[in-house]
């Protein structure tokens, strides 16, 4: 779950970290309301899940409490990089003396956290040579302690106060990025402003797994109706843009079939994993969800295992006389049960196929008709 | 012979009262498996089918030696369980728990390397040794014995190409399941180094994904180290940047990860790539 | 430092143990309040830094509320185990099921902190045969997991819900263990009350090098008024009972001086290490706390490493100058800077020896003419 | 030949800028200890005598090779210090500080076990092989070569023994200090095994004192695994129970620890006990 950068700010400051003085607002008065209390040069910036705002038009430097106004309406409900604004961010505009790069993430390689930093930052970071990030591993039975600390500031070449302000820091953020279970902590630019360290802005990216442990957090809803809808009912949905409708039993075999779609020039509408264990409630969603995005076919893959191929026909059953299935299904079903599927599927009027790439060259022929 | 487990591999199953623990243990034991016990807090005293269950790993190991344990235990106490039974000694631990969170992931896999413990998973569907050990949720009838070494890193998909494996007659000594999420335990490199070493072993068929670099640091191993033929069939092909492919780990994120790179390295490492999983049989007649 | 019964009892209660309800009472006036308060059945519990207090006379079981006031008034002030009671607490009285007996500490052989746990509680730990006394080691870098808990529960033979009270209590009592710094926690007697544990006494000491990071606890005081000037200034001292005051540098020689004076019949008055590094300073403190014991003759030893032979002799020609030394000195000195020393004590009256049994069989002789 | 150290040990001081630590650093490489490098954050690139300072132990690991690190850290700072050194892969790590709080004590142990360290202390005098190399506090003039091993808790005391080994012409081939606090790194047992195998030790002074169990499980050791004599003195026969004798160990608690326990184990195992310290050469000089 991504954070709006006002929201990582505030977990930030509740640290003990720098942050520029600021306030969300969702209307130009409320941010000239902030603007006048900051009593300083402001800044004003989309709160929006995606970075490179500026390129979209998304901040605003205004030079006076009418431009704050003006600036702030003009941002507000406008698109930047594809997403509708409606809070904005005001904050003080700090005096900048160089922008450095600061990130926690987790190496899968390793297994390990991984601390990025650069002295340049404030530009993507994929754009820094190799040779001016620092990469610094850090055993999570340990965490990261302050020789740790003391090390990454050394090769950054930091001294004296900023050296330890960033060891401070490193610390810091090494325990949110734990106790707030983030996937990814990442402060770009964190802004030499004097002798501080300023996050000038956050990124945070809470793991969804650990979502559970985490009620003191705001929630952002970042998934389509759609994708929620399979959430809740424990499948995996991924919105795309051919017109295919796909479900299939897991992740890798889901993927596998999309692929086999590509492969006979066929076109995708979605990515359906209906998982392991789902039972039949779970695919009865799962193909009410395929339904919904007016595809030209139904393709449905089920290798069984632990999901039972009498299941999956019964649910497609359940589906046609509840709601109608106004387009063509071409169905895959072997594994377990699979005599008693097929049994279910012939009596209601569907046909199965053996294999994966007959279906799958099947509902390619029906889309492309 | 077959790689990490085998007929007299000793395995106790964590969260084994429950739905899912209870319903696989009998299919492993029913498969073959040597059951020791089932841990289940609470329940320590109690027998499923002439399985003893404890309280704790070590209530099962005054009883029995034990060489797996296998997790069943929800998401939210899959690190405790996981700490134990590698506290506990034991040096093969399979996660079958999904929607483990990354934290708690990464803390098992750095305590089991302390430890000196083998980690398959979290995610994964475990592991079969065909004919002689299932320790996992692998249905029991797909699996025949035979010379070729499977490695994985998803479950349906797996079974897809062993079906199709078992279906041309060509069998498998082990499967192996790395399991689907960001960080997992065993590697490609790890598994395949047991393949190469396994006399039973002729041929090895890894199924990647999209996501990560491990299919990369195989190919890597494979150009170095093989001298066994390898065949992969990689998922993901399709898959649109930035969108995570149900599995934790299959995402392409800043053009790392792509399907077009490992597939590459792959095939530049003397590896036969198929397109689909179908063509896995046909590619594996040809090298063995 | 060891912490009074009702100072456990709080830190217990805020970490969320539970403790019988009750409060301390300086006076019978405010006993009689408290026992108003609680409206039940109370116990009187002297705080003193001994355990036995029962034998002693220091608990009571008033049967109302004269009764309260009267056994107040007799244990205020009075002397059990050698200690005046100017404090009590007063507690309700719980009912007892049962009486476990529960410690954490650290095993010095191991390295490691350990659990002591057993089903026969209420009598002093080193009575319990060890085959009904569990005994389990944690690894420090992972902490007292669940797990752990889970077993020692198990290994008692704990079930339901006493089981599932158990393992709860011991993962916050190894948890108070480590943020507290604690070197002992001791629950004797853990109560079994019905469902629930209670801990109806509690013993905490805190580790004496860890107070510094521990601003949040009470400060007990239990040193005499020697043991705490010599405390700050950096020496270790122990008041024995004989009639030969003693200083050396460093605990090893310390202690060997003493047995080398028993060796010889004499009786040591007291142990003083004046360590590795103390100074001139540190050394006149510490002859003048042995002046201050009354002793016949003084014994100095030095083996000088680190402490250097002319500061010993400076800080005694010092003490003689300045508040004279009524009692015979026996020197021996020997190491850094010995040729300096010696000098200076020659030319202000003192003699020295070149051996340590030489020197001490010296203060023998002069204590017992 | 010597234990722990030689001439050849590249040693690091952590804390080289300090009062304490600056002056022993000179006083060690004016013993002849190859003294590679101190480290004071904040202040690398200077120098002191010739010896250059680092910020970090990884940074000094950059320029040299590093064996063992001396720790003169204030307590309240010395758990971090210790675990850098660890952490960066020094195998002998000398803790000097005394008053270390007792949990970052059992934490610096474990963790230095975790990665097969061998600590000395905390608060140990340091460690001197004669003539060779000296890494700790010990006036330089004591000692001289020779094939005695002494192995002890307390810093003045053991100075007193080497000092009569040395005015009776019984070179020392290593002295060894294991540290006063409740938990150390190496224990007697340790270091004997050393002694045992080391060719240029003929005969063993080992120092004890009251508290602990370390003198008991020497003896079992000695009493079946050594074939070389032992000679030991044990201070605080004198010391009451329940009253803590500077030392962090040395207190005898529920008649465990007591002189008459540990000397009775001695004996039993065949070592002679020394009544007095300066008793020690006449027993070794019996035994040779």
């Amino acid at each position: 779950m991504k954070l709006f950068e006002y929201m990582g700010k505030e977990i930030l400051s509740d640290y003990g970290v720098r942050v520029p003085r600021g306030k969300v607002a969702s209307s130009p008065g409320e941010a000239v309301k902030i603007a006048s209390y900051l009593d300083s040069p402001v800044v004003i910036k989309s709160q929006i899940l995606s970075g490179k705002r500026g390129k979209g038009g998304g901040i605003a430097f205004p030079s006076s409490i009418v431009e704050t106004e003006n600036e702030s309406a003009r941002i507000l409900g406008s698109i930047v990089q594809g997403f509708i604004v409606d809070k904005l961010l005001v904050e003080e505009k700090i005096q900048i003396d160089r922008e450095l790069y600061l990130a926690i993430t987790v190496d899968s390689t390793s297994g390990k956290p991984l601390i990025l930093a650069s002295l340049h930052g404030g530009v993507d970071i994929e754009e820094v040579p190799d040779d001016y990030l620092v990469r610094y591993y850090i055993d999570p039975l340990i965490g990261l302690k302050s020789y740790d600390a003391r090390e990454i500031a050394r090769k950054l070449g930091l001294k004296d106060n900023i050296a330890k302000e960033m060891i401070s820091l490193l610390q810091v953020l090494y325990k949110i990025f734990r106790e707030k279970d983030a996937e990814l902590l990442e402060i770009n630019p964190l802004v030499v402003s004097g002798d501080s360290l300023v996050a000038a802005d956050a990124k945070i990216t809470i793991d969804d797994e650990a979502l559970f442990r985490h009620p003191e957090l705001p929630y952002v809803e970042e998934k389509t109706n759609a994708e929620k809808r399979a959430h809740d009912a424990g499948l995996s949905y991924v919105r795309l843009e051919g017109d295919i409708a796909v479900m299939a039993n897991g992740a890798g075999i889901t993927m596998g079939t999309l692929d086999t779609l590509e492969y006979f020039n066929g076109r995708p509408a979605n990515f359906m994993d209906a998982g392991g264990g789902t039972g039949m409630a779970g695919t009865v969603e799962a193909i009410k969800i395929l339904l919904d995005s007016d595809s030209k076919v139904i393709l449905i893959n089920i290798f069984g295992g632990i999901t039972r191929c009498d299941d999956v026909a019964n649910a497609l059953v359940k589906v046609k006389n509840e709601i109608g299935i106004p387009v063509p299904v071409v169905i895959r079903l072997v594994g377990t049960n699979e005599e008693i599927g097929l049994k279910i599927l012939e009596d209601n009027g569907f046909t199965a196929y053996k294999t994966m790439h007959e279906a799958a060259a099947q509902a390619v022929a029906i889309a492309n008709r | 012979m077959a790689i990490l487990i085998n007929e007299e591999t000793r395995v106790i199953v964590q969260g084994a009262t429950g739905n899912q623990g209870k319903f696989h243990m009998l299919q492993m034991l029913a498969y073959g498996t040597q059951i020791v016990g089932g841990i289940s807090p609470g329940k320590g005293g109690m027998k499923i089918e002439n399985i003893p269950i404890y309280d704790t790993v070590l209530a099962a190991k005054e009883e029995s030696e034990i060489d797996a344990a296998c997790l069943f235990i929800p998401a939210p106490f899959a690190k405790d369980a996981a700490f134990e039974a590698i506290d506990a000694g034991i040096k093969l631990i399979i996660i079958i728990t999904e929607h483990i969170p990354l934290n708690d992931g990464i803390d098992i896999i750095a305590f089991a390397r302390q430890k000196g413990a083998k980690v398959l998973g979290p995610n994964t569907f475990g592991i079969v040794s065909s004919g002689k050990s299932k320790i996992g949720i692998p249905p029991n009838n797909f699996f025949i014995p035979g010379p070729i070494g499977v490695v994985a890193r998803s479950g349906t998909l797996t079974y897809e190409i062993v079906g199709n494996l078992t279906d041309n007659k060509l069998g498998q000594s082990t499967v192996v399941g790395l399991g689907g999420d960001r960080v997992v335990g065993l590697s490609f490199v790890d598994v395949l180094e047991k393949f190469e070493a396994d006399e039973d072993t002729e041929a090895i068929v890894l199924v990647g994904e999209i996501g990560g670099d491990q299919e990369e640091s195989a190919a890597n191993y494979i150009k170095n180290h093989m001298t066994k033929p390898v065949v992969a069939y990689i998922a993901g092909k399709s898959a649109p940047p930035g969108k995570r492919m149900g599995h934790a780990g299959a995402i392409i994120e800043r053009g790392k990860g792509t399907y077009e790179g490992k597939v590459k390295a792959l095939q530049m490492a003397g590896v036969s790539v198929a397109n689909l999983p179908f063509e896995v049989p046909g590619l594996i007649r040809k090298v063995l």
